[in-house]
């Protein structure tokens, strides 16, 4: 300790010097210190414990709360959801980690039978205060099964909230918000952000869960991201100025509900919409996105809302995801193919 | 708030590596004789006080669903699946835990809710079509019954270990048909309630069919209770149509779950004497020789004659159990005889916590609709 | 016999004279006329067999194939569905059946993992020629987890093909397609509809199944249905009739893949369109239907395209569910919200 | 075309209730010295062409191994899971089935296939990152490895009844991790095996560890070959680290299953010496005290004792395998050396049998980037 911190500014020991904060780091505080703030908080799934999770989400909870708060539960991703369940009616407050979307998929059935009616089938006396962690899609590298995008499959289920943070401040707030939530979230963790960073310092609150933000304002056209592909929506929207096209990125956050009222806003400001995700694009979540910004704004529309997506293909091997995904460059050769001067 | 010194998940029981009995434990046999022997399993045929109450449970629930059964041809139920001749096998389970522990029940289950003393009208609300489910489960300690098979077991597993790190003495029992026990989630279960060493009371009535499917469809196992020793947890394989032995045995893995000894799995070996639901043709997939064969084993006849035997059965006993279960079928009819009308603007009530917009816009269509007179003929009563 | 049936036209021993069938008595002749073609042809799941399904689809086969032909497996969905993968791997061609909509997600991870994905994983040496039989929808009067529809969760999947006829004619054509194609298809039926008759004259071939029918022909709006929802439709086109409105009805048939083609000429002529279906709302597959035709259409459309559609909410009890399922009047509603003189 | 003769499934067979030994089943103690009496478990020794055939493959196979965890160090994989230490295991069992047999193996198993004569191209282009997978299913008889847990033991559960059904004497093997036993699928695998009398043999590989949690976290079980009473099935606990233990359950296993006599479940107890892949980091969850006492139990060292006590390994025969071995990691090197380009238009190829107009247009568009040069950087290597 330095000895000499009675003469630093006394507004310092309030608020903390911000940081450098990877997500992975901001979700492990959040973590943490909802732990902390509350012992019905509990952790667990595969390699949670002592490893700190495949992508040391959980690093060093176990050390700090005991095995009582957090553990790793034999491997069996329905089992995990299943006994949470159980353990949310039972007034816990549990977060439990899926390794990868598609080793949720074991879960399904908990998932949409049961975490997503519980409340609708007990006419609201049962609440399920649990979170399902997802780390999702990918751009890591990772072989077959590790790069789904399986937010359609929950954004369908109504009952479900599904969220999905972008950036290290987010990840924190929105995952604080998550727990503290009367509701189960499926909160989805784009894994190739976990290692991006920001200057911190917690705690800190964000917009609400379920509110999408403009990140960036602009006239001509709206581009629609979450999670990975807000930076490349702002990435295209920095390449756009060169063009002289001024592009508006709002990050959605929240998938489902969906912010019509933000979403809104900028479509009728700017005329034109374009949704961005790595998931395939038929069936995806854009095309909720798409059909809804058009039903509400269909008179304001100068063209009709792109879906710059995945291919309709089974996630791809590691040499070949690049081609997949969709990039700056491919937005902006998306809005060129919009008749500009309908 | 941190790591404080509670019980820790690190488990030092040893695992169970003892196979169930071949025959089926047995506190009576078929004509009401008490048994001893290698018969009981070492366990003790319960006090005439306890039997007494079990066989005045049976008698009532069996009123209840044969009265529900008759409803339920006249129309007034969507669906019901009877549990006659499981009353041995349901109520001997029920019957061992009390009103703070938690019971996960499934469809088939309407006897042990009602023994547990839910009212007729809040278990049959499902049933009839109303709502999805229709008690309080904080109140009864007792879960929504549950549908997708064997996925309750895992909410009792996990509820129960809730309860085990909060300190509280209270025990989870599940019930699982001869079917449910094939699916992956019945498996989970048992492994996760073994690892953790959870209190859960894991009951599979075996009554032979899963729908059309003979139980030699389902397992290669020996018994169902075998599977126990894949757990390392101790298994039971019980006459299920002997109350009596149902009731000593889940009762001593009740007690033993209490006390920190971890999970037990039970399997009752019973009969489905009705179809699978009022919609099932039973005809297409079973002899009625068979059926007659287990009327012939019937749980309540059985305790009846032991207790005719001891002398314990007066008729003032008898009567007094007749007005009680037609008490119970007279409250049945009479809360189904009217016709529930849910609000139909409740539909978007309870799918979150917080109202969403998106849903508050579909409520106003639906009201909007209601109130130009969309659904006029239905709000009549008429259908 | 008919003794006179020599004084009979010859005609009439080659095509045989149409017959009223239901579309589970049309699904039960496609069997068995696949089954008795091809030996490689295996049916079973949950009550299959001496039962003959719990909607009666496979009467009668058991009694007629034997036992190792078809037969009733195990409890277990995840099951079903992986062994049906060995099977096909093997050269056969197993035909699946998942009681409920609702009982299939026990499956999902095979479903989505392999399912979908092994021809494409494999670089094409493994093809899987299975069809997963799924009763869909509501409108039964079923209790809590019989009403589901799951077809959005199939469609968001690359690599599965996903079919729902309406109609006998299509329920036995389509039926014998999906069992010869070398893909694997997920065949769902509206089990609203299995009881609906036509008069059939066996084997009947209809347009290939991934082809969209125009099922009735209009000029002003094009209603885009499936499965369940043709009917709907062609109520609401027969109401609107007195309304002067002229309404094109589209049987998808197919929803993945979606038939560009027919759709886009229909929406081309008629520059309105919507499209019905039970499930929910948000996320459901008329998302991806709305979203693609006005891509594709833009220009040519008058209006948004529509979605008529269930709540945003759990498939609701027996005594609530006509309020949830779309109906012709409230189809015939919503077309009432276009601006019609824009 | 109707019903014919062929077997019925409905199977005589009784269930199997014996408990498998509490002690791994071993032929050869740790030093070496063949083993007589209980711990053997009544298996006999193979013989000594078959001992030095195993030896032969472990030591070629451990080779690859080791060469291919060089590469992934020299970042020439995506990933690796290394299978050091497992070879008794993963090289007895593969050993006991023959080419028309099939295999599923899971990820780890890359030694096994090396062992059933696949080509290290072949393998390693699904970790190298590639495709999906590098190898022809049908003609290795050997599904691609599989890495959603316990999936693919339904799929040898599918192939080998089909098989049954065809007459076809064949037999399907399987691998599990330990960590693979809590899924429900693998329980739906074992259900549906010993129900259908499929000729379906289960090697579950008890390494320890599921990555970072170890077997107490995993099962309450005595022995993970405990589960197969539960199922009605035979089920063996061995020393995994004795390959020729592994060797004669597995054959006999085999040979049971291909005279129609249904599956079994092995478990093969060993140990994942390298970390679970290339990204993991062991010393967070295990001690380096605890791998030192697993590297004296090497099972390559095991076998070699014995052969050398029996002098049966000549300087000729060591050399022939080490130039063996050597060839197979020189070949290996090489093929990696290349780095492989897949044609990003191959994406669309085969999704579906018949093309897709959708896919079709999407192919289109990526075709265009690529001749506008889009991906120009890429192309010219430079990643
Ligand atoms: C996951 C799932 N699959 C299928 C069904 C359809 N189903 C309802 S009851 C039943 C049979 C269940 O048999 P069993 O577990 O023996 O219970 P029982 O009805 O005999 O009490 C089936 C197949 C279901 N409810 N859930
Ligand atoms: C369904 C599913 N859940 C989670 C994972 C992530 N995962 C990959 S390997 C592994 C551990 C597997 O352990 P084990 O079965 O013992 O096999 P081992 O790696 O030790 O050979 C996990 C959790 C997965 N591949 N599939
Ligand atoms: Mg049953
Ligand atoms: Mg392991």
């Amino acid at each position: 300790m330095n000895a000499d911190t009675t003469t630093a500014p006394p507004a310092a020991a309030e608020a903390p010097a911000p940081t450098q904060l990877t997500m992975a780091g901001a979700l492990n505080a959040a973590l943490r210190d909802a732990m902390a703030a509350d012992d019905r908080v509990i952790v667990y799934g595969e390699d949670v414990g002592p490893l700190g999770g495949v992508f040391r989400v959980t690093d060093g909870l176990q050390a700090q709360f005991g095995d009582d708060r957090i553990w790793d539960s034999p491997l069996a991703e329905s089992g995990i959801v299943g006994t949470a369940i159980g353990m949310a009616m039972y007034g816990m407050r549990p977060v439990v980690e899926m390794q990868f979307d598609a080793f949720s998929y074991p879960a399904f059935e908990q998932m949409v039978s049961h975490v997503a009616k519980m409340r609708n089938r007990t006419r609201g006396r049962v609440t399920l205060p649990m979170v399902v962690r997802i780390p999702c899609a990918g751009a890591i590298g990772g072989v077959e099964h590790h790069s789904d995008s399986s937010e359609a499959y929950w954004t369908s289920t109504p009952g479900l909230t599904v969220v999905m943070p972008s950036n290290p401040a987010d990840a924190y707030s929105m995952l604080r918000e998550a727990i503290d939530s009367d509701d189960p979230v499926v909160f989805m963790e784009p894994k190739s952000r976990y290692w991006s960073k920001a200057p911190l310092a917690l705690p800190v609150t964000t917009a609400p869960m379920d509110r999408a933000e403009v990140v960036r304002e602009g006239t001509d056209v709206t581009l629609i991201a979450y999670g990975p592909t807000v930076r490349t929506a702002l990435e295209a929207a920095d390449a756009a100025v060169d063009e002289g096209l001024s592009i508006e990125v709002v990050d959605l956050r929240s998938l489902s509900p969906f912010d019509d009222e933000t979403v809104g806003a900028s479509v009728r400001k700017t005329s034109r919409a374009a949704v961005i995700h790595e998931a395939a694009q038929f069936g995806g979540y854009g095309a909720e996105v798409a059909a809804r910004v058009t039903e509400r704004n269909f008179h304001h529309l100068a063209a009709p809302v792109l879906r710059i997506a995945g291919f309709d293909i089974p996630f791809p091997s590691p040499k070949l995801e690049e081609y997949h995904l969709p990039t700056a460059d491919r937005v902006l050769a998306a809005l060129d193919t919009w008749e500009w001067d309908a | 708030m941190a790591h404080d010194g509670c019980m820790s998940l690190n488990v030092e029981h040893a695992p169970i590596r003892t196979l169930p009995s071949a025959k089926p434990l047995r506190l009576l046999d078929n004509a009401g004789h008490a048994l001893t022997g290698a018969a009981t399993g070492g366990f003790t045929l319960p006090d005439r006080e306890t039997l007494l109450d079990l066989y005045r449970k049976m008698v009532i629930a069996r009123r209840f669903d044969v009265q529900v059964t008759a409803l339920t041809k006249q129309g007034r139920l969507a669906t019901y699946p009877s549990a006659y001749g499981q009353e041995g096998c349901e109520i001997g389970a029920i019957s061992a835990i009390g009103s703070d522990d938690w019971f996960f029940p499934t469809y088939r289950d309407c006897v042990a809710l009602i023994t547990r003393g839910l009212e007729p009208g809040e278990i049959l609300q499902s049933f009839r079509g109303d709502w999805h489910n229709g008690y309080d489960q904080h109140a009864y300690r007792t879960a929504a019954q549950a549908t997708p098979l064997a996925t309750q077991a895992l909410h009792a597993v996990g509820l129960s270990h809730a309860a085990r790190l909060r300190h509280d003495p209270i025990v989870a029992m599940t019930f699982l048909g001869d079917g449910a026990t094939s699916e992956g989630d019945a498996h989970e279960a048992f492994n996760f309630a073994a690892v953790w060493q959870t209190p859960t009371v894991f009951v599979v009535q075996n009554n032979q069919y899963a729908i059309s499917v003979p139980l030699s469809r389902q397992t290669h196992a020996a018994t169902l209770a075998d599977k126990a020793v894949g757990y390392g947890m101790p298994g039971y394989h019980v006459d299920g149509n002997d109350v009596a032995a149902m009731y000593a045995v889940t009762h001593a893995a009740v007690e033993r779950a209490r006390a920190g000894g971890g999970p037990t799995l039970i399997e009752g070996v019973t009969y489905r004497i009705e179809s699978h639901t009022n919609s099932d043709d039973p005809t297409r997939y079973r002899q009625a020789r068979e059926v007659e064969h287990w009327k012939r084993r019937d749980p309540i006849e059985r305790l009846e004659k032991y207790l005719v035997s001891e002398g314990a059965l007066s008729e003032t006993v008898r009567s007094e159990i007749t007005d009680a279960a037609e008490a119970l079928a007279a409250k049945t009819r009479e809360v189904m005889s009217v016709e529930a009308e849910p609000d139909p603007l409740e539909l978007f009530d309870h799918v979150y916590s917080r109202p969403r917009t998106a849903l508050l816009e579909q409520r106003s269509a639906l009201e909007a609709e209601l109130a130009a007179g969309a659904f006029a003929q239905h709000e009549a009563g008429d259908r």
